[in-house]
């Protein structure tokens, strides 16, 4: 088998050295009766050029959505990735190592952690930040679960635009220790709703979570809202979906946040149906004894020479087991590595002009968009890089007119907020040029037009 | 060498590395008045793409990896990774697509989920599979989900776990996220999970005994069917940790001995890359009872159409984004697929062959606190070595001085001073014996010139480094000099 | 600039040091009349993202082939690439260093073309070899003048059947020394005349060059044809371009050739619109001071270790200058390096097995379509990888209709050879697959049925 | 640091590291029976694939490169190569064209061919250009030939070429491959071509004269115009190596001051990278009287469709096998667009600062034997340290013990014990002051511990290399042990 180095004679010599005569004896202490009697029912083994063959059609097979334009953002955003942070990243020496255990072979990744704590921090105005963490998502139900632990309060107030996924996931890590789960509206303009806020926060709630841009692409005030959190003693969690919005946006640690986290994917990380992406999060410096996940930090070597480990790991589960402020272990280290790669080459000057480029294309298309007849902004709310639009019909009407035209005009939010009828929730980016945005405009006027003559053709 | 700084302390503010194409749509300025603006981020990195590269290049130097060589870190299954997978999974047909996209337009998306499911139901012989677990912990955090909704749709959810000593730190970490406390379960002489001290922890209080097997000592737990029977006389659950699968591939399928939950970990056992602490991946499986409880979403296969399901009733929620870490899900597809079911137990019998083998040829240098047979790791500790002062950690460090990898040196707890050695199957004979060569020069070494040991290593980037230090006046972030704080 | 690392702060304090108060005054020793005084007509700078877009929509553009299956051949062939050749080849330490002038920096390179110049002797039959020259073609010229070095006679026989760039590219290195070529018909089983080719060899003859399997895919009996060279005092060179054959053919070492030369092409690197390949050449030992090229050699360090530098380099210009064996200094050395990998990977099974899968599909391919009435096959003798069929009419008259089944059905050989009317030289390797060999038989077969009825349709 | 033997020390002809899939048309074994077989080849390698990737990535390691830091040899202009350069030209829809597909489907190639052309005609001012030629040195044979070729059409070749003593070696070789005699002229005091003495040399047997400019010593030769006269008025042609374009991009056009023949070197100038050794690409520009002369075949643009043309009558004829390094050129062209013409102009610029800044900064301690303001590079020489027993040589050694790479220390040949170097425009002033102050350092320890510099490097990993036993007992193959030979 090419994965294994070792010829029929190493295995020979190697088992007179054990003293077996069979590879099989080495496995007695499984007994017989539970020890697998067959062969697996597993295909192959497939050649490498079977294997690339088969792995290309499959990717093929959905890659119709090439030749599309998508604007579809809520959570995930296509951004352009430069050449360094593949060819940088896919080196052996930072893709295949463990978690740098032994510092002293690991510094390049411990270094790259400690730079990315440190662009975190910058990023979102707080005081430390972690090696990373799994998602947004997840990421989001960690803070909960640690203002829980800080405060030991039982009630969490979360916004309803919030991201839904990010919701779902707080409340299934939350239902088994019994966190109270409560949800703030939003206002016709998209955000928070302070004054339902403020009555729903009381001494028994651990934290108020609210994320900008949020859902539906908003804006929001964060300083009011920490301002409610603060005065009732419970932590301003923020969450930031599109972490891209950090280099133009007031960064939570400013407008009062005690603890930022949110999803890094559009830091160099591709679409990839989902994942791998990248959790971040951040924190006051006083929070630190609670704070989840890896942590790397400055020290120095038996001769004086700066160097990098992971550190605080009293925290950690491999030594407080139970009592770990996590129980992460491996998370996306390789992510964050890239998302170093990424900002680094951007820079101050070249993430905020992505960052301005974001707005004004999103802004540009929504100011279009809301210029055909029949279609509304839903909000009035500031938006970054989506927004959400609403349709005079279901936008699952005019779906086949899009497939036609080789777009996919955005996220159907209905589903997730029944209320939100007809709505669209619409991206655009650096990757959508004024002509595709021009396109998504012209088509969905032709798509209203369309439509009272018969719906969709095929 | 050079000594690469900080990316912070090269940057200077009129450097570039990158350029945007103009902006195409207009871009009046008023439009920003609404919103709560920060300044550009000072001190922020600046600098050009000729330094970008270089810096990472550099560090990228100093870090040993699987590439480089032999990684014996026990229980992190530091196996190659063959080079075709990475290829697979960059190509654009998976890296392009959004996790939003219209179902029909992601059926290859899909089929490569279902049928990863599908492989490692054959290979556990579990029921179904969830592949959205991002690594091992979350793997078993969500696992234990299961057990507890499952234990709740019955009226209670019970109010412990019981795990042996020697397991992974996540174990117990994951079983109290979850709500549950945690009895430690002593392990007897033989290394193995004790029948009598299980019998009488397990009462109609405890939710679930989650034990890795083969342990983290790398023994089988032969009495699995005792124990899985002595769980299920009590309405438990046994949770399997399954990090340790690459021993049993083709010989053993714990689904078939009654293990209810499993989680595997596709960054070890099926030779997805750690990326230096991730992305991995933490599929858990499930016997039928456990089943309706999955996360949300599902894959469902109807004939040759695959989509998302979202409507289980019984299931615990989401617990991420999306679907998992899918690029990662396309490696470990591609391995198997490359192995084969012949392949697979191959892998098994060779990473047992070089577990054992070394363990052979080391036993008489290095203390081996259980005699059991072990498969594909071997524990020994420093116990020799201590009276020269010199302990594990020692040894480990004076490793890196001859090219390679230290063993794991901070668990199993339940051997004090620990060296646990994992080769796995890719190593040739000729690493194992450099591995092996290097281990009974250090023991000698120990005993001549201990302090060579307490002062390696000697030949690295940086020497050993000061740890209290780090965590008792812990810098984190870097900060200009001349900065307030820290 | 975003290649450039300075700031304006830096070179404003490096001018300061040189003592200039502007760049342009580093120029000063170009006479003003002669200094450029506009801005090149030069369109740019694009951006990163512009540059990909650009460079795809190019790529693209001809990309319409990638739906095409091509039966072409004739000195650049179709192979699979392995992961691991590209993965280990794009390390930064492989692409980025210079020619190995600092052997203490530079083992991974030199050890790599000591390896490389093994395999090629193992592969050739031959003593030594060197660590690459461009292409088959400019190889096959230095081993002319490397022959008319050695025996210092005028005259030069080719087969007809090498390879017609190759001949060409022979011709223009000869022409300004005054070296005669001659050139030496094949018989009816596509293989040089033996008989033609003892009348044409005397003792002014300095070689004899016979490329086998030759332009026309047929497998040569090199020991007659370097019989008679040897007898003349004439040196033989056998060129070779399909690498790949020598996995499985006699090596031309064996056979009695005295240099061997050709395109390593095959060996892992990409068709790459024809370039850039990989010149190889080996010679017996008793040419060494006479052979062209880098040589790595073996040797040891001041504390007795093995190591390997540049040797031999009284024959090459930086030391000899006009009197050297070649001109050459930069040759090909990453393509050298991409076989190297590519030959270590796939190892001596795995070449062999390669090679007899490209022998029976050709071989295959050239039965069946053998057996449609009204083709034929041009030549007898056995093929290895492609092979030249006669059709009834001008292959082009069949053309449209082939492009309309997607298929590119081989090289048309009249241009090249007159007197080889309406033949096709055609190829068949591991790329493709029985269903696609059969689809060309197919196609051939209702191409010819469809000809009388109105030939190809648009 | 573990050593890294040849592959064929590894080898074990029972490991694999590469399956095929299975023969999928009839393999009767008596169809081999006409042909001349072979054995399989003894003593090929045969190992694993993570032995395979170890070797190379272990190897690698072993390699000092621009991407992880400075390499100022001189003349070769090692600058830093941008990484979307090779993402470009990794587009399947260049790797994959087989260069005899049809015309019509390769428009996209031809384009790149021809647009890169147009660019070099526009940086030079030559008339046309051919991207044949693999190499610099592939493109001055290209070159000499052309005059050749042109001679002989007026009825007579010539017989000579005239080219100053400080040329690289590739010029007097590539004149003489051409067929003709070389006739050195020697430098003046200020390291230029002396007038007179070309005044002398320059009869009417004089093919061209074969300059470097700026030349070996990094000066620019003022007198181009009076030269490109002298050398015309016989009928000969002026030849310039443009192997240091670097220096004059944006500033000075061969083409506008009589040069009637130029090679460029795509990977030194247009920063494709070196590959440790190629492939490169030596593009050769022309006069308008000598287009008709280039290789076939020729780029023609018509419309907005492109061709190859074979019919040129007065053609050289081809070079080599199809039209050149395709996938250089696709880099070299990516590279050209992304600096547009300021950010050329910007290259020439900071080159020529970063290398007088280097003069400026260690002409007090190491000896600069000409002092004509230079450009790209400067030459210094060992004279001030032949005293204490060290040559350049010794300094470029020790030089490797401080993390950089060297300088040229093999040319030119008019300067004894040169230390000619290269910085680019990619270094950063702290890779420069690193240099600068590691050199002065050297010119201490020169003074003060010779031995340091004469053994030296210490830190690699071989250290100073048997170069005579290399050329005097050469082995340059691998050879089983115990075979019969060497
Ligand atoms: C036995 C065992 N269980 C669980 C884990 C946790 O897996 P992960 O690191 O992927 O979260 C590990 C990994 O170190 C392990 O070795
Ligand atoms: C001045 C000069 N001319 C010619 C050459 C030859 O170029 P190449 O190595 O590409 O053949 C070089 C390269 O070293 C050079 O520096």
């Amino acid at each position: 088998m090419k994965y294994i180095s070792l010829s029929t004679q190493d295995i020979k010599e190697m088992m007179k050295v054990i003293g077996i005569d069979h590879l099989d004896d080495l496995f007695t202490t499984i007994p017989e009766k539970i020890r697998y009697p067959g062969a697996l029912k597993i295909p192959g083994p497939f050649s490498e050029p079977e294997l690339v063959q088969l792995f290309q059609e499959m990717a093929e097979h959905q890659n119709s959505y090439a030749s599309l334009t998508s604007f579809l953002g809520g959570g995930a955003y296509p951004h352009f990735i430069p050449a360094v942070v593949d060819y940088v990243s896919s080196r052996g020496e930072f893709v295949s190592p463990y978690t740098p255990y032994q510092p002293e072979v690991s510094q390049g990744t411990l270094q790259a952690i400690f730079e990315f704590q440190t662009l975190i921090c910058q990023l979102t105005g707080l005081d430390m930040a972690n090696a990373s963490l799994y998602d947004g998502a997840s990421g989001a139900a960690e803070a909960v679960l640690m203002a829980s632990r800080i405060t030991r309060r039982p009630k969490v107030v979360l916004a309803a635009s919030l991201h839904p996924q990010y919701r779902q996931t707080i409340r299934t890590y939350c239902r088994n220790i019994g966190l109270i789960l409560e949800e703030v509206a939003f206002t016709e303009e998209g955000r928070v709703d302070l004054e339902s806020l403020d009555k729903l926060v009381d001494n028994q709630t651990a934290a108020v979570v609210v994320q900008s841009p949020n859902y539906f692409g908003v804006v929001e005030e964060w300083a009011p809202v920490f301002q409610i959190s603060r005065q009732k003693g419970a932590l301003g969690i923020a969450v930031i979906a599109e972490a891209l919005s950090l280099a133009l946006l007031q960064p939570p640690g400013e407008a009062g946040a005690d603890i930022a986290t949110g999803e890094g994917q559009s830091f160099g990380l591709p679409l990839a149906y989902g994942g791998p992406y990248l959790g971040f999060m951040a924190c006051r410096q006083e929070f630190i004894r609670q704070f989840p996940g890896r942590i790397a930090g400055e020290t120095i070597d038996v001769e004086g020479r700066r160097g990098y480990v992971l550190t605080l790991s009293t925290r950690e589960q491999h030594i407080r087991r139970e009592k770990a402020t996590s129980n992460i272990c491996t998370n996306q280290a390789w992510c964050a590595l890239r998302a170093t790669i990424y900002l680094e080459l951007l820079g101050r000057r070249g993430l905020r002009e992505l960052a301005l480029h974001n707005f004004y294309k999103a802004n540009y298309l929504r100011e279009e968009l809301s210029k055909i007849p029949g279609l509304s902004l839903k909000f009035k709310g500031p938006v970054f890089n989506e927004f959400v639009l609403q349709l005079p019909v279901a936008p699952s009407q005019l779906e086949p007119y899009f497939r036609e035209k080789k777009i996919i005009p955005g996220v159907k939010l209905e589903e997730d907020y029944p209320q939100l009828k007809n709505c669209l929730l619409i991206c655009a980016t650096e990757v959508h040029s004024k002509d595709q945005l021009d396109k998504l405009v012209e088509v969905m006027a032709a798509a209203l037009d369309h439509r009272p003559k018969k719906g969709g053709q095929s | 060498m050079i000594r690469e700084p900080l990316i912070f302390e090269l940057s200077d503010q009129e450097k570039s590395a990158f350029l945007w194409p103009p902006l195409d749509v207009p871009a009046p300025k008023e439009k920003l008045a609404g919103l709560p603006l920060r300044q550009e981020i000072s001190d922020f990195p600046q600098v050009s793409e000729p330094e970008v590269v270089r810096h990472f290049h550099r560090l990228s130097r100093t870090n040993y990896s699987v590439d480089e060589g032999f990684y014996p870190l026990g229980s992190c299954t530091m196996k190659f990774n063959p080079k075709v997978n990475e290829k697979v999974a960059a190509l654009s047909g998976f890296t392009g697509g959004h996790p939003l996209l219209p179902e029909d337009l992601v059926q290859g998306n899909l089929r490569v989920l279902k049928w990863l499911e599908e492989l490692l139901k054959e290979i556990t012989g579990m029921a179904a599979f969830t592949l959205q677990p991002a690594a091992g912990a979350h793997g078993e955090l969500t696992g234990m989900m299961l057990i507890r909704s499952y234990h709740e749709r019955q009226g209670h959810p019970r109010k412990y776990v019981l795990i042996p000593d020697s397991a992974h730190g996540t174990n117990p970490s994951s079983a109290h996220l979850c709500g549950y406390q945690v009895i430690e379960i002593k392990s007897n002489e033989q290394g193995t999970v004790d029948l009598a001290a299980l019998r009488e922890a397990m009462t109609e209080e405890v939710a679930a005994l989650m034990i890795t097997n083969p342990n983290t000592l790398g023994i089988f737990e032969s009495n699995i069917s005792e124990i899985a029977d002595i769980v299920h006389q009590r309405g438990g659950f046994l949770y399997m940790d399954g990090a340790n699968m690459n021993a049993l591939m083709g010989r053993f399928r714990p689904g078939d001995s009654g293990v209810d939950v499993i989680h595997l970990n596709l960054h070890k056992t099926f030779s997805t890359p750690h990326g230096g602490g991730g992305p991995g991946s933490g599929p858990v499986g499930v016997s039928e009872k456990l089943e309706p409880f999955l996360p949300v979403p599902v894959v469902v296969q109807e004939g040759d159409r695959f989509r998302l399901d979202y409507n289980r009733p019984y299931s615990i929620g989401r617990v991420r984004s999306f679907y998992g870490n899918f690029l990662v899900v396309v490696k470990a597809l591609a391995y198997i697929l490359a192995l084969g079911s012949q392949g697979l137990k191959e892998v098994s019998g060779i990473a047992v062959l070089n577990a054992n083998y070394i363990r052979r040829s080391l036993e008489d240098v290095y203390y081996l606190q259980y005699t059991t047979p072990t498969l594909h790791e071997c524990v020994f500790s420093d116990k020799f070595q201590r009276k020269y002062g010199v302990n594990n950690l020692d040894i480990a460090k004076r490793l890196i001085d001859y090219g390679l990898h230290p063993p794991t040196v901070s668990f199993p707890l339940t051997v004090h001073g620990a060296l646990m050695i994992e080769p796995t199957e890719t190593e040739s004979k000729r690493d194992l014996d450099m591995f092996i060569q290097a281990m009974r020069k250090i023991a000698q070494e120990a005993a001549q010139q201990p302090e060579l040991l307490k002062e390696a290593p000697h030949t690295t980037y940086v020497r050993r480094l000061d740890e209290t230090r780090a965590a008792r006046q812990p810098v984190l972030r870097w900060r200009p000099e001349g900065s307030d704080r820290e």
